[in-house]
C-alpha cells in the first residue's frame, strides 16, 4: 500500500493525491471541514468566484433526477475581494491545496479577477470556469465559442503572469469539444476540467412550467459519467500532453478509475458530496486501493492507460 | 441563529420503530449519544433508496424528540409524510433496517431566558418539532399554547403524549374533518391579544409561515419560523436551498436554510422574495 | 376518461395516440407483437434502414450505465429492400402507424432509400436520423453540421415528394441546436425528433479498455431526460410551429407530459421496452389519465402547456 | 432454433425459496402454468433493483429446472452467481418478494429422436440448465453422461438429485479444489471416441463453448452451444446480444442471441469472430 505514489501535477502544482473537491460543491471548504481535514485530500476547488457579490437565482434552483440532479445556483458569491480576505487565509489556516475557481461575465472581468489572484500566497491553481450555463448573459456561454474561450484564457495568462497554473474548465455541450481544448491551450492554459454540468430541464407537473426558477439548469452526478468520461477520453486522445481534471458522476473510486483511465491527472468530487459529506475520503481511499490491487506503482502510470495496449481488449 | 452545526456527524443508525400515524410514519432511530446534541428546530438528513437507488440526493426531516432510555441509549422520533420517492421508500423500512443520517444539522428555536408566553403554530408534519419544543419551553416554565393545521384531519399529526407539554391546542382543518374549519392563521390575532404572546414559533408551508409573519409584524411578538426550502446536501456546500433574509443594515442575502435555517427570525425573512431574484 | 381527445398529428399525418416506439428500440415490431398489438399504440418507428444490409459493429455492443445505458449498434439491419418487402407488409397486415426511419452515410444514399419508399403505401411518415453517432464514419455526424444536416433533408424532400411527413432527427451533441432545428425545417422537415443518444463511453475496469466493441456509445435512458425535456423545450419556443417527436428517458406517464408540456405533440419510447415489454401500453394509459386528471380536454391543448402563463409559477 | 419464443409472457412471480448453494444461489420462482412452457436451454428476464432503481435493465438467468407441485403449482428454477450489483439485489431478496418476471425466452436445447449418446458439458452456473436437460434426454432413451468445469470448487454446481438423471458425471477444477484439476476440454477428445458420443450439449463461458467447439468440428459430434453475451432487452428488439452464424450458404449475420439463441448450433456459430467486425 505505501509504495504506491499517489501524487499527481497539474501545469507545475504538485499534489499529493489526485482526489479534489468540485467547484461549486464545496462552497469555500468550511462547511466540509467538520467532516474531515481539507488537508487530507488532494485539493479544494472552490466555487466560481465573481468580481462583485453576486446574489444568485431564485428559488428552486435544484432538482433531482434519475441518478443525477439539476441546479441553477446563478452564482451566488461573496464577490473575490472578500473570498480573497476571507476564505484564502482560512483555508490556509487549514493547509488545504487550493485552487480558485474564478468566473466572469466579460473578459475584462476574467483579467481583473486574475490580477486580484496574482499577489495572493498560498494558491495551487487557478480555474477558470468559461462554462457555467446559469449566468445571466444566456446563449453568451465562452465555452461554447472557440474564440470566447481562447480570449478569455489569453487575457488570464498575460494578467496572472507565468506562474500559476491555468485550468480551463470547459462545457461539454459543444459539437467539438477537442477544437475548445485546442484553443484554450494554445491561448495558455496549463490544464483542462472536462466537465461542466450539462444543461437540462424538469417541468413540475402541479404547476406545469419549468421547475427551477431559472428555467434550465445544470445536470450532474452519475447520470452524466458516460459522457464525462467520453470527454476525457476524447480530449486525452487529440491532447495527450494536457493534464485534464476530470469529473462528472463521480461516486466511487472505481468510477474515478474510470476517469484516470481515460486520460485524467486528477479528478474532482462534486454532487457525490451533497449524498455523502466524506464521500471524497472513501474515493480517495478507493482509488488508492484499486492501483494498488491492479499492480500499479504510481498514479501516473494508470493515467490515460485505456489509450494502450490496443491488443489487450 | 449560527453558523455551521459543529455537532453534525454521519453515523449508521439503526431504524428501532415505524408506525403509522394517520397519514404519516412514525420512525424512532438509535443514535446513541448524538441525541444528546439534537435541540428543537434541528434537523436530519438521511440516506434514501440503498445502494443502486437512481436518488442521490439525501432527504431532510425535522428531528421531532428525542429520548434517552435504558434499552436503546439515545433515539430520535421523526415524523415522515410520505411524499414522492425518496420518503416512500424511508416510510417502507422495517424496523432494523441500517440508515445513513447526518445528525444534527440547521440551527434550533431560540429559547427564551424569562418564562413567557409562547404561542406554537404547525402545518402538516410541521407540528413534529414543536412538541418538543413545547417540552423545553414548559421547563423554563412558559405558558405553551399550540395551534395545528392541516387541510385534512389525517394530516393532524398531534400526538397523546405531546398534549400534556401545551396549555392548550386548537386544530385547525380546511375540510372541517378535523378541529374547526378554516386556517390557523385565521385565530392567531386574537390569540396574541387574548394570552398576551410574546413569541411565535412556526413550522410548516413557506405560504403559512408568511401569513404568520404578515401578523407579527404588524404586532411586538418575535417570530421564530422554520422555514423549509428545496434541499440538495443539508450541510451548506451546495447553495440551493437559499432564502432571502435581511440583516440588521436592511441588506438583503440569499442565507442557506441548512445552515443558516431552518429557524430563522421571521422578521427578517423577506417572505415577499421568496422563489423570485433578488 | 373517453371524452379526452388524445389523437395527434405530425406533418399531415394523423395519429390516434401520441405514444411511439423510438427508432432501434423495437426492431420491426413483430417481437414487441407478442406482448401487445401494434395497433394499440400511436405508432411504430422501425430501426433506421439503411440502402444495404449492415452486420453493424462488434460486441460488447451494451453497457448499463446509471439510469441509463450505452448503446453501439452500428446501424445493423438488412437493407432497405428485404425491409420494404419483409417488414412493411407484416406491420400493414398489423395495422400499425408506420414511420420508417431511415439512415445513410452519403447524401445520396438518404435520396436513394427515399426514392426506394416513395411508392410504398401504408407509410404515415418518414424520420430521417441524421444523428446516430454510430455510423463507421466518425466526425462525420451530419446532425452536427448544419449545411450537412439541410442537404440530407433538401434530398429527401425533393425526391419523397411533398406528400409523406418527414421527421428529422437530431442530435443534442451540438452548441447550437436551434440552428440546426431551423435549418432543417427550412430544407423541408415538416416535424422534428429530439432526441438521439448523447454520445458516451465506460472504461472496463477488468480490461482497462473501453468497454464497448465501438469504444463509444449513445446514452440512452432516464439519465438523459432532462436533456431530452430541455432540448424540446428550446427548440418549442424558438420553432412553436413545428411538430416534435419527443424523447430520451421516458418511462412513464409523467415523463410523458413532461415532453408535451415542453413542447413534444407525441413521443417515442426507446430504452423502457427493454426494462419493460409493455411500457408503450402502460405510459400510454398513464399519460392519458393523467391528463385528463388535469382537466384537459384534448392532448393537444396540453402541448407547450409549460411556456404558456408565465405567471402561473 | 426458431424465432421469437411466442409463449414469453411477463408476469409478477413470487420467489417462493431463496437458498445458497456453494458460492450461487438458488431461487424457487412461482410462475404458474407458464412452468409448462419452459424447455431447458430457455432463459428468463428479471427486473432487478425495485422501484426506484437506477438499473434500466432486465437480467437474464437459464432456467435451471422447472416441476409441477400441489402446493405452489407451477415453479422454476434458477441457480444465480452474485456478480454486479443486479445479480447481487436478486441473491438478497427474500422469500415471498416479488420479481417481475419475463418468461420464457430463447431457442431451447434440440432433443434427439433417437436415443443416442449425450454429453452434457457445463461450465460454472452453466451446468444449470443441463441438469433438466439431462432428464429429458434420459426419458428419451439417451445414455447421458455430464463434465462440469470451474474456476474453484465452490462454483461446481452440481445437486443431488440431478446426478440420478446422468451416467457418469466429472468434475474439474482449475485449482484442484474439487474433482480432477483441469479443465473440462481436456477430457472431451477422449470421451467422445470412448462413449461415442452423438451429440454434445454445452453452456458455460464462450471461451469454453469455443474450445469445445474446435474439438467437435473436427468430429461428426452435433454442437448445441448455449451462448452467452450481454444482453439489453432479451426479447430481441436492442440487438445488443448479437453472435456471428453462418448460415446454409455459409453467409455470416449478426444472430441475435435473445431469439435465436441462447441455444444455437456451434458448428455454425462464428467462434473465432465473436466480438469482432465482420
Ligand atoms: C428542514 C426540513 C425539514 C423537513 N422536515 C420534514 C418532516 O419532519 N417530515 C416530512 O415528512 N418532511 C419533512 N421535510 C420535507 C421532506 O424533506 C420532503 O418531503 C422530502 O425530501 C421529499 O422527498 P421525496 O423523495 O419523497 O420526494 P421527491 O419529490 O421525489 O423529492 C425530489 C427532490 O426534491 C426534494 N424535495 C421535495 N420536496 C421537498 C420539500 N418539501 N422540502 C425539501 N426538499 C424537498 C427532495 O429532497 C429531493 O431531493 C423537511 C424538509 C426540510 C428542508
Ligand atoms: C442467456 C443467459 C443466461 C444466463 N444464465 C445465467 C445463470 O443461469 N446464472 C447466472 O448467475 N448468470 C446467468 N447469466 C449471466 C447473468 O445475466 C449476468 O451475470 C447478470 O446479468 C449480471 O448482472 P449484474 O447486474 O449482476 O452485473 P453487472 O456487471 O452490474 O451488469 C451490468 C450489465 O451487463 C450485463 N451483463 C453483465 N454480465 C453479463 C453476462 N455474463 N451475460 C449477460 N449480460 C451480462 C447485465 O445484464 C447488465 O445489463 C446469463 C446470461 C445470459 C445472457
Ligand atoms: C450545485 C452545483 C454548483 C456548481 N457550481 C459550479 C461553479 O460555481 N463553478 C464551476 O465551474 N462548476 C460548478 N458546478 C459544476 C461542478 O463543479 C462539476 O463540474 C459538475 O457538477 C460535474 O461533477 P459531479 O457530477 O461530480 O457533480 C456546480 C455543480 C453543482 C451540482
Ligand atoms: C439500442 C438502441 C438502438 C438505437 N437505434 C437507433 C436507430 O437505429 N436510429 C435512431 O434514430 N435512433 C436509435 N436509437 C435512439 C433512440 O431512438 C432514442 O432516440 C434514444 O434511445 C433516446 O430515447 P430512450 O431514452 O427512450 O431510449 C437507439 C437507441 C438504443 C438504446
Ligand atoms: S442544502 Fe446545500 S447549502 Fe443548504
Ligand atoms: S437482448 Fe435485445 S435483441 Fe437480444
Amino acid at each position: 500500500m505505501t509504495s504506491l505514489d499517489f501524487s499527481t501535477t497539474l501545469g507545475n502544482s504538485w499534489f499529493p493525491s489526485p482526489v479534489f473537491t468540485a467547484s461549486g460543491c464545496a462552497s469555500s471548504g468550511r462547511e466540509l471541514a467538520q467532516f474531515f481535514a481539507l488537508h487530507d485530500i488532494g485539493g479544494v476547488v472552490t466555487k466560481s468566484v465573481m468580481n462583485k457579490a453576486r446574489t444568485g437565482r431564485q428559488t428552486p434552483r435544484m432538482a433531482e433526477t434519475p441518478s443525477g440532479m439539476l441546479n441553477s445556483i446563478g452564482l451566488q458569491g461573496p464577490g473575490i475581494d472578500a473570498f480573497i480576505a476571507v476564505d484564502i487565509p482560512y483555508l490556509i489556516e487549514q493547509r488545504a491545496r487550493i485552487i480558485v475557481s474564478i468566473a466572469g461575465e466579460t473578459i475584462e472581468e476574467y483579467s481583473t479577477l486574475a490580477r486580484k489572484l496574482r499577489g495572493v500566497a498560498g494558491i495551487s491553481a487557478v480555474e477558470v470556469n468559461i462554462s457555467c450555463p446559469n449566468v445571466e448573459n444566456r446563449g453568451l456561454v465562452f465555452a461554447c465559442d472557440s474564440d470566447a474561450s481562447k480570449r478569455v484564457i489569453d487575457g488570464v495568462r498575460r494578467t496572472i503572469g507565468g506562474e500559476l497554473p491555468i485550468i480551463a474548465k470547459l462545457s461539454p455541450d459543444v459539437t467539438d469539444l477537442i477544437s475548445i481544448a485546442r484553443g484554450v491551450v494554445d491561448a495558455g492554459a496549463d490544464a483542462l476540467a472536462l466537465i461542466n454540468t450539462v444543461l437540462g430541464m424538469v417541468i413540475n407537473l402541479e404547476t406545469m412550467r419549468p421547475h427551477l426558477g431559472g428555467k434550465t439548469g445544470g445536470l450532474s452526478g452519475p447520470a452524466i459519467r458516460p459522457i464525462a468520461v467520453r470527454a476525457v477520453y476524447q480530449v486525452h486522445e487529440a491532447l495527450p500532453a494536457v493534464p485534464i481534471l476530470g469529473m462528472g458522476g463521480i461516486s466511487s473510486g472505481r468510477d474515478a478509475l474510470e476517469f484516470i483511465a481515460a486520460g485524467a491527472s486528477a479528478v474532482s468530487i462534486g454532487t457525490a458530496s451533497f449524498g455523502n459529506p466524506t464521500a471524497l475520503l472513501t474515493i480517495q481511499r478507493e482509488l488508492r486501493e484499486l492501483l494498488v490491487a491492479k499492480g500499479f506503482v504510481s498514479l501516473r502510470d494508470a493515467v490515460g492507460c485505456a489509450h494502450r495496449d490496443q491488443d489487450a481488449h | 441563529m449560527g453558523k455551521i452545526n459543529t455537532n453534525a456527524a454521519q453515523i449508521n443508525a439503526t431504524l428501532i420503530s415505524n408506525k403509522r400515524i394517520g397519514q404519516y410514519q412514525q420512525l424512532i432511530i438509535n443514535i446513541g449519544d448524538l441525541a444528546n446534541d439534537c435541540k428543537p428546530g434541528n434537523f436530519v438528513a438521511i440516506s434514501v433508496g440503498g445502494e443502486s437507488s437512481r436518488m442521490v440526493l439525501r432527504r431532510a426531516f425535522a428531528i421531532s424528540r428525542t429520548s434517552m432510555s435504558a434499552t436503546f441509549g439515545g433515539t430520535m422520533e421523526l415524523i415522515v409524510a410520505p411524499h414522492g420517492q425518496g420518503s416512500r421508500w424511508l416510510c417502507e423500512q422495517g424496523e432494523g433496517a441500517l440508515l445513513d443520517v447526518v445528525v444534527p444539522l440547521g440551527t434550533a428555536f431560540g429559547i427564551p431566558t424569562e418564562p413567557v408566553e409562547a404561542l406554537l403554530v404547525g402545518g402538516g408534519y410541521g407540528s413534529a418539532p414543536l412538541f418538543g419544543l413545547a417540552e423545553v419551553l414548559k421547563a423554563r416554565g412558559c405558558r405553551v399554547d399550540m395551534l395545528l393545521g392541516a387541510s385534512t384531519g389525517s394530516k393532524i399529526y398531534a400526538p397523546m403524549e405531546g398534549k400534556r407539554a401545551v396549555n392548550s391546542l386548537r386544530i385547525y382543518t380546511e375540510d372541517g374533518s378535523m378541529g374547526q374549519m378554516g386556517r390557523v392563521t385565521d385565530a392567531i390575532p386574537n390569540l396574541i391579544a387574548d394570552l398576551d404572546v410574546a413569541v411565535i414559533y412556526s413550522c410548516g408551508p413557506m405560504p403559512m409561515l408568511a401569513a404568520i409573519n404578515a401578523i407579527t409584524s404588524k404586532s411586538d411578538v418575535v417570530h421564530q419560523a422554520a422555514v423549509e426550502e428545496a434541499m440538495a446536501c443539508g450541510i451548506g456546500i451546495c447553495m440551493t436551498c437559499v432564502v432571502p433574509v435581511a440583516d440588521s443594515t436592511g441588506a438583503i442575502s440569499m442565507l442557506r436554510s441548512c445552515i443558516d435555517g431552518p429557524v430563522m427570525d421571521g422578521a427578517l425573512v423577506q417572505w415577499d422574495k421568496v422563489g423570485r431574484v433578488l
